[in-house]
């Protein structure tokens, strides 16, 4: 039994690690904004994660970090709704979603 | 006795020239410039007043004065108060600064042609600030004051100078990077002697008294650092770049203004902070000063000889009697001081001087190249015989103010008890030297000019451009200058001629200065 | 039991990073949707696997809604839009790309041999996750004893989100720029 | 009548001060007067100055009887001009010495003045030539009359300054402006030596009897000041501060490194160049030379030294003197080396004897300055004596007086010879074989070159019209009064010399022996037959021997006339030497440190350049940029605590 | 301790701007395109009655309310009276953007007071769950209010601004996440108690510095620095001076209150907040120094100030906090002056580049007198109280001792590159040039901004010995 060991608090810390770097990654790589967007609620829901792993093994009576992580989701949402909207209006203007164009402004 | 207040002297000039940009003004050109020219005059003889109730205490301050708003004073909390006071050496320099602005006031009268609301506040605000240094007895009012002057300067530079060079911007470039080390010196200071003496004060006085204590290294570095803020100001030799360009590419009341008494505002520093906070550190750096002024002032003198120039040659002028000067506070001896503090003030007058002749033959000639010029002399003869005073002067001929300063800091250098005696007696020889080479460019600039057949292409009339753009002709009368010009020239050449017969009349002034100065060395 | 959990739990942690590289590097904008979709199934499976089944259930559900919503919105228009595979091989993908694992080494590094995990360990040495009763009970007395305020926040802000919404679509109508 | 005499020469002296002061009150008179043009008469001018300077002669000859009677009385009032550590005071000081030369320069003055009415009464700027003038007297009186060392040293500045005046007169010429700076620069560089010599001894003075802060370096105690500076001091520090002190004198003689300032004086109108040559600045060096006397005698070396440098400027210009066409500059030349036999006189040690001649050449060589002036003028601006000639027929008066002048100068007849004489015997007595076969030669020389002047000038075959115009009586006068002057000077002070003037060392004014006598007379008439040989007669031997020695290409005659190429040496070094560093300074100042300011500021422009182009617009490489500052920070502060943890912190 | 009585006694102020922004968005459906002027005046009242309201807070003992998530103590109160000035001053700015956007002008007003809330509640956060909720709230708002233009350039800026924001709020939930696990609470006062015996592992020092980077963004400091010239060269003058102005307070009070809390357990935090306000300053000076476009130069600038009031965070003890304080109260009013007039210029000549402005002096004397004094406030040259404001934070770092010298002599020499940008405008302003610029100065209220604002930062230096002893007694009280 042993062998086999339990899943300890830094299992689900490392896992959330390596996604927030993925999710880093992809909002610096991608070209859609729409895959960027994704991107951020990978990096936003993986923080989510941490809270959820540190509730459930150390703050196991208040359990706040679950209350944390809920609201980390609305706000991801309503970052995502927003996002979405201002690729609505950009694409009226530019024709494309690709965010190699979004640079009007430099210098 | 009362009516003599420090912050009137200092504000009255400031207080004017908001008056005089503000809206309910006339705005024609020569109410703004008779105003300006008789509170000038006003505030001169207000100036020297001063000298007649001035009774230093033990400490040397006298009329001292503290400003507070609404009684709480300055910056409380910080124990910085804006405390005025004058001593004998702030004196000569507050008589000095009045007396060269009201000349330069005197002298635009034919050089300014245009933005007159603008030229004369700024001027006035310049000689505000340029009093709060000279009167300030709290180190960070010292440094308000220091940068205060640093604005109007960029603009009378760039404004009535020629307009597209980049003079200005090196001006203010230089000094604000001289006065942030100083700042730097200043706040390392202020805060170590609080965490010693426990007791949080800027006043220059007290701050004097707690110097001892601190670790040698600790009172070099804090000493460098404030030498490094005056050494740009004073040009000293790598850090004097900006005087030549500022020089060439400002109008003369300006460049009067710059090289009579902005050079002196570092010679003032170095002796207030660097000998009256730190006179251990500067007995054992005294030879490296020395040997800067040497250098100063060869360099400045061979740069002089080669230049085309004639607004350059003064420049560098200046900058090789600033050598003097530091040779002079280097020597560490009560001669060599007050020679220093007097060539200070003669060079503020010769430096005046000569700056109005190159003006006023610019104003003429419209060019600077000493090649071009010549014959003067027979065209304007009285500008000739003050001319000849001022070289004169200038060269350090005796029984003119250049002779005595020379003279007290050659003995001071023997007096001062540095041991290598072989080392002054070459520092002797080499500050001679730079005498001689003085008389070299100096006669070189008169004769070139004024003497020789060759009539420069004169006019009798000159070209300028007035407020709005439009070229009008101003017919000089038959004796070459104008009225203006005269009273300028002959006041400076009778100063020179004056403090050259009696310079006891100066020394006296500053003798109980130089004398506390001096008991703190030797302590 | 033990050990279905830890199988359960590398298999979600495999779910989850294949589904977030498939997101970033699909071509289609469809397909990298659809790996988001599995992703938050994944996640959703963490949360109950450390016994957050509300956050699990309440996470499904938005993001499900959210996704489908985007699908249909924003993703068809911009079908059509094709990019090359690897566009130009940016300089930046690689900095970044060192400088995020730099990132992850230390905190890694922090987490493994930090003071925090030894005692976690010690404590959760035979420990299993109790079992407590449904976590719904706890969150909703906290909701609405300590974290009212963010509570009416997020109200607030959910507010000002749909007037803006508004707003911006009514832009199309009268635009005059 | 005696006691009169005293009661008078007492008032006299304590009010010596006036003297000083008069020629500054009537410069400002002259100034007045001449600038309300209607009343500006030349006449007034005239009067004042004239009147001043015999009131200087006045005075001078009362003080100089005052002195006689009480041979150690000094008379000193000091009012303090600067006191720092020291006290600098300035003050009248009254004995022998001074009194006699008050007399002398006062009357040259006075001569001077007079003939320079007639010949500046043409010339538009009058005025200013006489307040030049006045000037000049108030300069030099103060000057004799110094009471100490730093008192003398200003006035002696002073003099240069005027002298500068002077030689630029005509600031139109270019020529004259350019010698009037030439002398100014040299002056000053003597000045300058003579400036850290004073310096030195200041501070000595101030550090070993700071006691008493008696007035520093006052001639009445120059004495004992002197003799514990002499015990204090190693002696070459002591040699060291008597050259630096003798370089301060050689400029202002005209001694050899820095004598080509001397010619340029002859571009001063005549009037002022026979002030000059004569009591003016070369007097204020033997005046200097023989206050300092005390100072030199301790030191052997030093008087080895001043006499060699003063042999070797009188053999020079002597020689030089010789091959000159321009009379002016052979009485110039002659100054210089007339001047060098002076200081011989005082490395010998034959103080009086050195005075003595001293006022003698200044008396002759001012006559002979006023006439070759006034022949000039009447020769139309002509000064070169190759195209003058028997001019003795047109202009007796000038012939006559030129010729008592030459005579006297080089020690035949009149007072000359007594000069000459008690020199020639002092120096002979000296014993230095080289030293008297030099003297030999250079009165050989000079013996020539004023005969040879003499010839060309007034004997001979006419060359050009004299205009004869040039009669104006004051010129006439004052020629006339100078010449009676130096006729009877050398009788006059060879009686009253030597037992009572000079309270240094009353050596005894040995003329008298009669066999260097007419060694000496001998060799003057012998250059005279040569030189009357070489230019009148039309011997074939001389003529021959004429060409080849006088023939341009040869070296000595080369090296003569143009004076040992002295001028071409010092522009040489002045313009490739020492303007080449003056302009390599000038490089770097331009570039190098003006430089750093213009690379500073261009760094910071590039920096900002670079820094907006990295502004790219892109949202992602924004996001990069924080993530490289974040990973970079967090691997800094991990790897300090992995290293604190490891070290076990 | 119920949810009204906390109201009543210290959240007063926060519950007028809520109202306000229903308010608004009522009034919007009712009343059409004519009646936009009205909106601007019934922001004007709701903010001047939230600061009537400020008054009767109840600030002694710190309040904490809501079941200890919000405080209100005398350091909120000094940071929210801040905050409604600043918002005051923006609403008299953006009279000319609402006449362009007749129809939306309520809608404008309504995010903004969104935004003042959002600000005010972090100001007075006292666990991270609603600090973090009170982030994102601030963060949403100012998203929407600088996409309110109806240009392109507008809706890209927002994006970006969008974008750096989420990647910035994602760092900071990690540093919480980590924080939280170590202390095992979200909540300071239980933080501070948890913390009581730590000796501080490297986890805790990453996570603090991964929270302050986070909160960089906020004060436009340097690791997220780098949307702030597009956000403002896209959004308009108001926006602009709201983004750089109510943020930053806010930001700086919760980056204070945090710090205060965790440096003494992290020792390289404070070595690091050093850096990054080094980086910021040198990001600012030298962004600035070629800058051709206003609005760019106003986002550098303001990145600038926010760098020196970073630097002097890197040790917090009650001098440092009060020389903070100073210099917020001074960068408040010299970047309102600024925005005001560059807002004056652009609504009369509708040209932002810095070659519009050439010959101003000339046509305008006193616009170009307040603008001098200005410019020399940001520069920090003597008669204004930009001078004192820097000197005093330069006193703060040399009084930390000789360690920081090094730090204190980067500071000064930046100083002297940025007397240089500040001096560039000024020069162009007096260049000599034919055409003189008509300057129809209707805007009344900006003009009075302008003028009351350079009024007060020359005041504020002459007489600012009793500001600086309130500061110092805010700080203690901290």
């Amino acid at each position: 039994m042993s062998v086999v060991f339990n899943i300890g608090l830094y299992h689900y810390l490392i896992l959330a690690l390596v996604i927030f770097c993925i999710g880093l990654w992809g909002i610096v790589v991608c070209k859609n904004i729409i895959k960027l967007l994704v991107c951020a609620e990978f990096i936003l829901n993986a923080a989510g994660i941490n809270f959820v792993a540190f509730a459930s093994y150390v703050d196991v009576e208040n359990l706040s970090g679950l209350v944390f992580s809920l609201f980390i989701t609305i706000f991801a949402i309503a970052e995502l709704v927003l996002g979405v909207l201002l690729l609505i209006s950009i694409y009226k203007y530019k024709r494309s979603a690709d965010v190699e164009k979004l640079t009007d402004m430099k210098g | 006795m009362n009516f003599l207040s420090i912050p009137v002297l200092i504000f009255s000039p400031l207080i004017v020239a908001l008056l005089i940009l503000s809206p309910f003004f006339p705005n024609n050109e020569i109410k703004i410039r008779r105003f300006s020219k008789a509170f000038a005059i006003l505030h001169f003889i207000y100036s020297t007043l001063f000298l007649l109730f001035f009774n230093p205490t033990n400490f040397g301050w006298s009329y001292q004065k503290e400003l507070t708003f609404f009684n709480v004073s300055w910056l409380k909390t910080l124990g910085i108060t804006a405390t005025f006071g004058m001593d004998g050496l702030s004196l000569v320099f507050v008589i000095l600064t009045s007396f060269l602005v009201m000349l330069a006031i005197i002298a635009s009268k034919s050089m300014i042609r245009t933005k007159h609301r603008i030229y004369y506040p700024l001027i006035l605000i310049l000689q505000s600030a340029l009093l709060g240094v000279f009167c300030a007895k709290d180190v960070f009012l010292f440094f308000l004051f220091w940068e205060l002057e640093l604005i109007p300067m960029y603009f009378l530079i760039s404004q009535w100078g020629d307009r597209d060079s980049s003079a200005a911007m090196k001006y203010v470039v230089y000094t604000f990077f001289g006065s942030m080390l100083m700042l730097l010196g200043m706040l390392v200071l202020y805060f170590y002697s609080f965490s010693i003496s426990g007791v949080l004060t800027a006043d220059i006085e007290s701050l004097s008294m707690s110097e001892n204590v601190f670790a040698m290294w600790f009172q070099a570095f804090i000493f460098l650092c404030l030498l490094f803020g005056f050494a740009v100001k004073l040009p000293i030799v790598p850090f004097h770049n900006w005087l030549a360009e500022a020089q060439v590419s400002s109008v003369t009341p300006v460049s009067i203004l710059m090289a009579g008494v902005l050079l002196k505002m570092g010679g003032y520093g170095i002796i207030r902070f660097n000998i009256g906070l730190f006179p251990e550190v500067f007995s054992n750096f005294a030879p490296l000063l020395i040997i800067l002024g040497v250098v100063n002032l060869l360099y400045g003198a061979c740069l002089a000889i080669v230049q085309t120039d004639i607004k350059k040659i003064v420049a560098y002028f200046s900058l090789s009697s600033m050598g003097l000067v530091l040779v002079g506070l280097g020597s560490l001896s009560e001669a060599g001081f007050e020679g220093a503090v007097f060539q200070m003030v003669s060079h503020g007058l010769i430096a005046s001087g000569l700056l109005m002749l190159v003006g006023i033959i610019y104003l003429r000639t419209k060019t600077r190249e000493i090649s071009a010029l010549g014959g003067l002399s027979q065209v304007m003869p009285i500008c000739m015989y003050l001319g000849l005073i001022i070289c004169l002067g200038a060269i350090g001929v005796p029984l003119f103010s250049g002779f005595p300063a020379g003279f007290m800091v050659l003995v001071g250098l023997l007096l001062s008890d540095i041991e290598p005696q072989a080392f002054l007696v070459c520092m002797i020889v080499l500050c001679v030297l730079g005498a001689v080479l003085s008389a070299g460019y100096i006669l070189r600039l008169f004769h070139k000019t004024f003497f020789g057949s060759v009539l420069s292409q004169f006019r009798a009339d000159t070209v300028q451009i007035d407020e709005d753009g439009n070229e009008i002709t101003v017919v000089y009368p038959k004796r070459g200058i104008t009225k203006s010009e005269i009273v300028v020239l002959s006041l400076l050449a009778f100063a020179i001629i004056f403090f050259g017969v009696f310079p006891n009349s100066v020394l006296d002034i500053f003798e109980v200065t130089s004398d506390i100065i001096l008991d703190f060395m030797k302590v | 039991m033990a050990a279905l959990e830890t199988i359960f739990f590398y298999i979600l942690a495999a779910v989850l990073i294949v589904c977030s590289f498939g997101a970033i590097l699909a071509r289609r904008v469809i397909s990298s949707l659809i790996f988001a979709l599995v992703w938050f199934l994944g996640v959703g499976g963490i949360y109950f696997l450390l016994n957050a089944t509300f956050n699990a259930a309440i996470q499904v559900l938005a993001y499900v809604s959210a996704l489908l919503m985007l699908l249909f919105v924003a993703v068809i228009p911009f079908e059509k839009e094709k990019y090359s595979f690897w566009g130009i091989l940016k300089p930046r993908i690689y900095i970044s790309a060192l400088s995020l694992l730099i990132i992850f080494v230390t905190l890694a590094w922090a987490i493994v041999d930090d003071y925090l995990v030894h005692i976690l360990d010690i404590m959760s040495g035979g420990f299993t996750l109790s079992r407590s009763l449904s976590t719904v009970y706890t969150i909703g007395e906290r909701l609405l004893t300590d974290y009212s305020v963010a509570f009416e926040l997020v109200a607030f802000v959910m507010f000002i989100l749909t007037v803006s919404i508004g707003m911006i679509c009514v832009i199309k109508q009268n635009e005059e720029v | 009548m005696n006691a009169v005499l005293t009661t008078i020469s007492e008032y006299f002296v304590q009010s010596i001060a006036t003297v000083l002061f008069l020629p500054l009150w009537v410069v400002l008179m002259i100034f007045i007067n001449s600038s309300i043009p209607f009343l500006a008469s030349k006449k007034m001018t005239l009067n004042l100055t004239l009147g001043s300077s015999f009131l200087g002669f006045v005075f001078a000859v009362f003080s100089l009887f005052y002195c006689i009677k009480n041979p150690q009385a000094l008379v000193e009032n000091n009012i303090t001009w600067m006191s720092t550590d020291f006290q600098i005071s300035f003050g009248v000081f009254v004995d022998n010495l001074s009194a006699l030369m008050l007399v002398f320069t006062s009357l040259i003055c006075f001569v001077v003045q007079l003939f320079s009415f007639g010949y500046m009464k043409k010339d538009e700027s009058f005025h200013r030539f006489y307040i030049y003038l006045n000037l000049f007297m108030f300069c030099i009186f103060g000057f004799i009359l110094a009471s100490n060392v730093i008192q003398s040293y200003v006035f002696l500045e002073l003099v240069g300054v005027i002298t500068y005046l002077l030689i630029g007169f005509w600031y139109k010429k270019r020529s004259a402006t350019r010698a009037a700076r030439k002398a100014f620069i040299i002056n000053r560089i003597g000045d300058v030596c003579l400036l850290i010599g004073i310096v030195v001894l200041v501070y000595f003075s101030v550090v070993f009897n700071s006691a008493q802060n008696m007035v520093t370096l006052s001639y009445s105690t120059l004495q004992f000041a002197v003799e514990t500076l002499y015990s204090m001091v190693s002696d070459n520090a002591y040699l060291a501060i008597g050259v630096l002190i003798f370089l301060g004198i050689m400029a202002k003689t005209a001694q050899i490194p820095m004598q080509n300032w001397i010619v340029g004086t002859i571009e001063a109108p005549a009037p002022a160049t026979a002030l000059m040559n004569s009591f003016g600045i070369v007097a204020v060096g033997v005046y200097l030379c023989a206050r300092f006397y005390p100072l030199f005698i301790l030191s052997k070396s030093l008087m080895i030294f001043i006499t060699f440098i003063g042999i070797v400027t009188a053999l020079i210009g002597a020689y030089v003197a010789m091959s000159q066409n321009d009379l002016r500059k052979i009485l110039a030349y002659s100054t210089s080396s007339q001047l060098g036999v002076v200081l011989v006189g005082f490395g010998v040690g034959a103080f009086s004897a050195s005075i003595f001649c001293f006022v003698v050449h200044g008396v002759t060589k001012a006559l002979m300055f006023l006439v070759g002036g006034a022949l000039i003028t009447s020769l139309k601006n002509e000064a070169d004596i190759r195209y003058m000639g028997a001019c003795r027929e047109k202009l007796p008066l000038y012939a006559f007086s030129f010729f008592i002048g030459a005579i006297s100068l080089c020690g035949a007849l009149f007072s000359g010879f007594y000069s000459e004489a008690s020199l020639f015997n002092s120096v002979l007595d000296f014993g230095n074989e080289f030293l008297s076969f030099g003297f030999l030669l250079f009165v050989f020389m000079s013996a020539f070159y004023l005969f040879r002047a003499y010839f060309l000038i007034f004997e001979g075959d006419k060359k050009d019209d004299i205009s004869q115009d040039f009669s104006e009586w004051t010129i006439k006068c004052s020629i006339v009064l100078l010449s009676l002057i130096v006729i009877f000077i050398g009788y006059i002070l060879r009686g009253c010399f030597g037992d009572f003037i000079f309270f240094i060392s009353p050596d005894k004014l040995n003329y008298l022996n009669l066999v260097q006598n007419v060694l000496l007379l001998f060799v003057v008439f012998g250059a005279g037959f040569i030189a009357y040989q070489l230019y009148m007669a039309q011997n074939k031997t001389y003529i021959i021997l004429k060409e080849k020695a006088l023939n341009k290409s040869n070296l000595p005659y080369k090296l003569s006339y143009n004076a040992f190429y002295f001028d071409k040496v010092s522009d040489w070094f002045a313009e490739s030497l020492f303007l080449r560093l003056c302009r390599f300074f000038d490089f770097i100042e331009k570039y190098v440190i003006g430089g750093i300011f213009v690379v500073l500021a261009l760094t910071t422009r590039v920096f900002s350049y670079i820094f907006s182009r990295s502004q790219t617009g892109n949202v992602q490489s924004y996001v990069t940029y924080s993530l490289i500052v974040l990973s970079g920070v967090l691997a800094v502060v991990a790897v300090l605590y992995i290293l604190g943890s490891l070290m076990g912190v | 301790m119920d949810f009204l009585t906390d109201i009543k006694v210290a959240f007063l102020p926060e519950l007028i701007i809520a109202g306000f922004v229903f308010i608004n968005i009522f009034l919007s459906l009712f009343f059409n395109k004519k009646f936009y002027k009205t909106s601007q005046w019934i922001a004007i009242l709701g903010v001047l009655s939230a600061f009537a309201a400020i008054g009767m807070v109840q600030a002694e003992p710190t309040y904490q309310a809501f079941n200890n998530s919000l405080i209100c103590n005398v350091y909120t109160v000094f940071f929210k009276s801040l905050i409604l000035v600043a918002s005051f001053f923006v609403i008299l700015i953006s009279h000319k953007v609402i006449k362009k956007k007749r129809a939306k002008a309520f809608e404008h007003f309504s995010i903004l007071f969104c935004a003042i809330l959002g600000a005010m509640l972090l100001v007075s956060a006292n666990d991270f769950l609603s600090a973090f909720a009170a982030l994102e709230m601030l963060g949403i708002s100012c998203y929407l209010l600088s996409a309110l233009l109806k240009n392109y350039r507008a809706k890209e800026s927002s994006l970006k601004y969008l974008i750096s924001g989420i990647v910035a709020s994602a760092v900071f939930l990690f540093g919480v996440s980590y924080i939280y696990g170590i202390t095992g609470t979200i909540n300071f006062d239980n933080l501070m108690l948890a913390l009581e015996g730590y000796q501080g592992s490297m986890l805790f020092a990453l996570a603090s510095i991964m929270v302050v980077s986070a909160l960089t963004m906020r004060i436009s400091a340097m690791p997220f620095a780098n949307y702030v010239p597009d956000v403002y060269n896209g959004s308009s003058y108001p926006v602009g001076a709201f983004l750089s102005i109510v943020p930053v307070v806010a930001g700086f009070s919760f980056l204070s209150r945090f710090l205060l809390i965790v440096s003494p357990y992290s020792p390289a935090l404070g070595v690091v907040i050093m850096i990054f306000a080094l980086l910021t300053i040198c990001y600012g000076v030298y962004g600035a120094l070629r800058q051709t476009d206003m609005r760019r130069f106003m986002g550098y600038s303001s990145t600038i100030q926010s760098g020196f009031m970073l630097l002097v965070l890197g040790v917090v003890n009650a001098y440092n906090i009060s020389s903070l304080l100073y210099y917020l109260i001074c960068y408040l009013f010299m970047a309102l002056a600024l925005w005001a007039g560059l807002s004056m210029f652009y609504n009369s000549t509708g040209r932002d580049d810095i070659g519009a402005y050439r010959g101003v002096a000339y046509s305008r004397p006193f616009y170009t007198t307040a603008m001098i004094f200005v410019l020399m406030a940001f520069a920090g040259l003597p008669p204004t109280s930009g001078f004192l404001a820097k000197f005093f934070v330069m006193s703060a770092i040399a009084r930390l001792g000789f360690m920081y010298i090094i730090f204190l002599l980067v500071a000064l020499l930046l100083m002297v590159v940025g007397v240089c940008v500040y001096l560039k405008p000024l020069r162009v302003m007096f260049e000599k040039t034919s055409e003189n610029i008509n300057m129809p100065n209707k805007a009344v209220f900006t003009k009075i901004t302008l003028y009351v604002c350079t009024a007060v930062t020359i005041l504020l230096c002459l007489y600012s010995a009793k500001i600086i002893e309130f500061c110092e007694l805010i700080a203690y009280s901290l």
